[in-house]
């Protein structure tokens, strides 16, 4: 594949490359940053960059919001409404997520005097 | 060294993905796999076409949630029920009487602007709540979002007028009874398919003209999405109370 | 002429989150995290998903940043290095 | 009302309606909680075994959620991987019955109703990933029961558990984000959901070919460290070690081996040999890391003097074995890989519970304080015995036939190589169980163990019967082999390109 085609694909897929951008960035918290709460923020930006992904995917040009409302024919364009159901299922398993890994550091803390990565991993070859 | 190996593998990654992006379907194209399918058997043009018809509600992300892949949301809920139940596994449940908070400690006094402004909002966030939850078969919105609405206001509420205010509304004894109801709505919903000789989660039944049928989807579909929102009300106010008024015991 | 305001929201979106995960203080973190996500509920209102714009906003933007800043005050507010 | 049609989604649905009453249930009186968990566990036993009877009668079970066609809606598909569901359901009885008594004094009185809400969320989730016939669906359900997985491992309360939960907790999310990407992609070139349809279309998908390869690396990844595969591992030992010893007999018995599940399921849509795309070189790569994960599972349990630490290495070491049964792409190899899937959850149970039981009499978990166990509590020690017998692979047990058989069909799939690497790790996993029998039988018991009795009722049944199972499978090996040889017919059944 040639570089301008390549180019030019990444031109209309735009919305895909900033998710994985996004994911990327995610991904860097995660592995690099030590502080745990600062790891789960960055996990939360992959997760919404993997929602920005789909919504992407099932997104039409000039297409409407799933939802009839009067005067609407049978060839109104419309989006495309499974991810975006789909989606609503992943929003409530990443806050579930969230929740209880907050509640471990609430009480790894309490044990530990620290969310240093580092440290705890210190603290527990002790 | 380790920051090197970090950004080269970041990179990669970065790289895999991108390769996989640039080759995906383009974007935005309505003539696409997904949106028109293999022929006879595409979902999205029923969907969009037949939803309102068949399944109960004019806004199709409810239809698809609720019935059509209402097993998906089923699994979803015991998801909700699942995280709290796990937060109780980490932190215990808070106990009544037990003096353990910030903001009634806290040495910042009380604002009288927060206070007032409030106590006239939370009715009105209240209302709006409300009205997600029930339009959300014909516009914007469902069960879980109008569901973490009423959190959020009952969690402005804990935060403004103290745990002991907030203990004394949300008890906990009430509150437990009530936690998985999001998953039992959906089952009892579901089951009475089962009893009119129909599958898990039917909400059409033979023996009905097409309009009572409808009217029957629809309040059903409407008894779930209250189910959903009280289940999620409920279980996000006590995650935070358990986050919050942690007993050390 | 819309799609241009996508762009220019989606350029937004890099930006808070680069801010997100280079900032010290926590506090400050979990904040334009939760601007991050209302950013990313109007990106998506942008895309006709206004179902799904609404929970990010509620969830997303509500829910979890309150989660955070509980956790925080709880924990500890600046990040060692 | 036919009510027998309508198991498949019965077998999700009762143990979740179970769990969302339990926390009533229990504000009416604790002790009921475990009669409660126990009677939704047995239905579902119940049920499952009626399934697995249809199945090998009649062929797969298809049955629609909502009554849509599978490609509007939701799809439960109970076929021969899905036989696993009766191991879920009998192993999870065992386990929840194993708990009573050890549970109660291990944590706080106020989470009991938590924790068998828990397990039975968990054992939900299994059930309900491996009936399920829908791909986010099968995300759904890994989330409900990674979600009860890492709660349940910090269920304990001391500072390690929580450390060790949190471990899996990030590894596992990141894995859960990649499979939900891989979902993704997979739907945007397919079109579909459901995983049937996906392989009927994939091949078709050819001008997006490198999208469906990503998305396969993608899905190995997640499954990877749903099942510990070498880099990846790093979590188990310690979660797995940590956790209260029946929530460690269900994580290293069941849970790791649902990642092996969700990996098998993706394999039959993308087919091993055939198709679209070859996956071939992923598969080789697979079977490379499979005998280092062997090797290395086999050799750091050696040197391990907790008891629970030692299974949870062994546990990393077996998973090799079951990853290199899958990826060599050859008939026995395949045959052992997924008997293996089956016996190692007996055997592991069997030993997790055997070891608890120990624990639970005398309190110690190191090897060394547990000199001459065996003149005391000679039935649990026997039994373990009989376990550690059939890990290590001599004949008359079940653990023999699947090692067997991944030994020959490396051999015949040309490359001994890994058929070394297997022996060896063998050698080493004999090496250290032997430890473990030379410390219960062959020392003279301490003196603080002079007055010890036996452990109680409800320990030893499910641990008897774990131990006559073992038996029962070793001889009658060819009774899970009628499950397996269809899977294998299916995996290895080359479509056209």
């Amino acid at each position: 594949m040639s570089l301008s085609l390549f180019l030019s694909k990444m031109g209309t897929n735009f919305n895909y490359v900033v998710a994985i951008t996004l994911f990327t960035i995610g991904l860097y918290a995660v592995v690099a940053k030590n502080n745990l709460i600062k790891k789960f923020i960055g996990l939360n930006i992959m997760e919404t960059s993997c929602f920005l992904l789909y919504i992407s995917m099932g997104a039409v040009k000039g297409g409407r919001a799933p939802i009839w409302t009067e005067g609407m024919k049978k060839t109104t364009l419309f989006v495309n409404p499974i991810p975006q159901a789909l989606i609503l299922t992943g929003i409530v398993v990443a806050v579930s997520t969230t929740s209880l890994a907050l509640s471990l550091m609430i009480k790894i803390y309490e044990h530990c005097g620290t969310l240093d990565a580092e440290k705890l991993k210190r603290m527990e070859t002790e | 060294m380790k920051r090197a190996l970090v950004f080269f593998s970041l990179l990669l990654c970065f790289g895999i993905m991108l390769i996989a992006v640039v080759n995906m379907p383009p974007m935005g194209d309505p003539k696409s796999m997904m949106m028109t399918g293999p022929p006879g058997r595409a979902p999205i043009p029923r969907y969009l076409s037949e939803g309102r018809q068949e399944a109960g509600a004019e806004n199709i992300i409810t239809d698809i949630i609720l019935n059509y892949r209402g097993y998906d949301t089923n699994g979803e809920v015991t998801v909700i029920f699942t995280a709290l139940m796990a937060v109780l596994a980490v932190l215990n449940r808070e106990r009544k009487n037990v003096s353990y908070c910030d903001i009634e400690t806290s040495p910042v006094k009380r604002s009288v602007v927060v206070y007032t402004i409030v106590r006239i909002m939370l009715p009105f966030i209240l209302l709006f709540s409300l009205y997600v939850i029930l339009f959300g078969e014909v516009g914007p919105g469902g069960g879980f979002q109008g569901g973490t609405i009423i959190a959020a206001a009952a969690i402005i509420f804990i935060l403004i007028f103290g745990y002991s205010q907030g203990m004394e509304r949300f008890p906990t004894t009430w509150r437990m009874n009530f936690e998985g109801i999001a998953p039992l709505t959906f089952i009892a919903m579901g089951i009475i398919g089962l009893f009119l000789g129909r599958n898990y989660l039917t909400f059409m039944f033979p023996g009905f003209s097409h309009a009572s049928n409808l009217l029957l989807a629809r309040s059903m579909l409407m008894i779930i999405e209250i189910g959903i929102g009280a289940g999620g009300a409920f279980i996000f106010t006590s995650i935070f109370f358990a986050m919050q008024r942690e007993d050390k015991s | 002429m819309i799609w241009r305001l996508d762009t220019i929201l989606l350029l937004f979106l890099v930006a808070t989150s680069l801010i997100v995960v280079r900032s010290k203080d926590l506090l400050a973190a979990s904040l334009i995290f939760g601007a991050y996500s209302l950013i990313m509920c109007i990106v998506w209102q942008q895309l006709s998903a206004p179902d799904i714009a609404l929970t990010e906003a509620a969830v997303g933007a509500g829910v979890t940043t309150v989660l955070f800043i509980v956790t925080i005050s709880k924990t500890t507010r600046k990040e060692e290095e | 009302m036919n009510i027998a049609h309508h198991f498949p989604v019965l077998l999700f649905v009762v143990p979740v309606a179970a769990a969302a009453t339990l926390q009533i249930i229990g504000k009416i009186r604790r002790e009921y909680c475990f009669y409660w968990a126990t009677a939704a566990i047995s239905i579902c036993a119940f049920m499952s075994t009626v399934l697995v009877w249809k199945v090998y009668k009649t062929g797969p079970i298809s049955y629609v959620v909502g009554g849509w066609e599978r490609w509007f809606g939701i799809e439960i598909y109970f076929d021969h991987i899905s036989a696993c569901a009766l191991l879920i359901s009998a192993l999870g009885l065992l386990i929840i019955i194993f708990s009573k008594q050890y549970i109660e004094k291990e944590i706080d009185e106020r989470k009991i109703p938590v924790y068998y809400t828990l397990i039975l969320l968990n054992l939900a989730g299994m059930l309900g990933f491996v009936i399920t016939g829908d791909l986010f669906n099968i995300f759904v359900m890994m989330e409900i029961l990674s979600l009860s997985g890492y709660a349940l491992v910090a269920i304990g309360e001391e500072k390690i558990a929580q450390l060790a939960a949190f471990k899996y907790l990030v590894l596992g999310a990141v894995s859960s984000l990649a499979i939900l990407m891989a979902i993704g992609f997979l739907y945007s070139i397919t079109g579909s959901l459901n995983m049937r349809e996906i392989a009927l279309y994939l091949p078709k998908a050819t001008s997006h070919t490198p999208v469906a390869i990503i998305a396969f690396a993608l899905f190995v990844m997640g499954f990877s460290v749903k099942a510990a595969l070498f880099p990846l591992h790093v979590w188990l030992p310690d979660a797995h070690a940590i956790a209260p010893t029946p929530v460690s007999a269900l994580l290293s018995g069941l849970v790791v081996k649902i990642g092996v599940c969700g990996l098998l399921r993706i394999l039959l849509i993308y087919r091993y040999t055939g198709g679209l795309i070859d996956v071939k070189p992923v598969l080789n790569i697979i079977s490379w890391l499979a005998a280092i994960t062997i090797v290395v599972g086999a050799f750091f349990a050696v040197f391990q003097d907790d008891i629970k630490m030692m299974l949870a290495y062994s546990t990393v070491s077996n998973i090799g074995y079951i990853f290199l049964g899958l990826s060599l792409v050859q008939t026995n190899a395949l045959v052992g890989g997924i008997n293996h899937i089956f016996n190692h959850a007996i055997i592991k149970v069997l030993l997790f519970m055997g070891a608890g039981a120990i624990i639970h009499q005398t309190g110690h978990r190191r090897l060394s304080d547990l000199h001459g166990i065996a003149r005391k509590m000679p039935i649990t020690t026997g039994c373990l015995s009989i376990g550690i017998v059939s890990i290590v692979g001599i004949p008359p047990t079940n653990g023999f036939v699947c090692k067997w058989l991944i030994a020959i069909g490396a051999m015949q799939a040309g490359k001994p190589l890994f058929a070394a690497a297997l022996l060896f790790g063998a050698l080493f996993i004999f090496a250290y169980y032997i430890k473990i029998i030379n410390a219960a039988y062959f020392r003279e018991p301490r003196e603080e163990y002079k007055k010890m009795d036996e452990a109680p009722l409800t320990m030893l049944v499910p641990i008897i019967i774990l131990a006559v199972a073992c038996l029962v499978f070793g001889i009658g090996a060819s009774i899970p082999l009628t499950f397996i040889k269809p899977v294998a017919k299916g995996l290895l059944s080359v479509t056209v390109r």
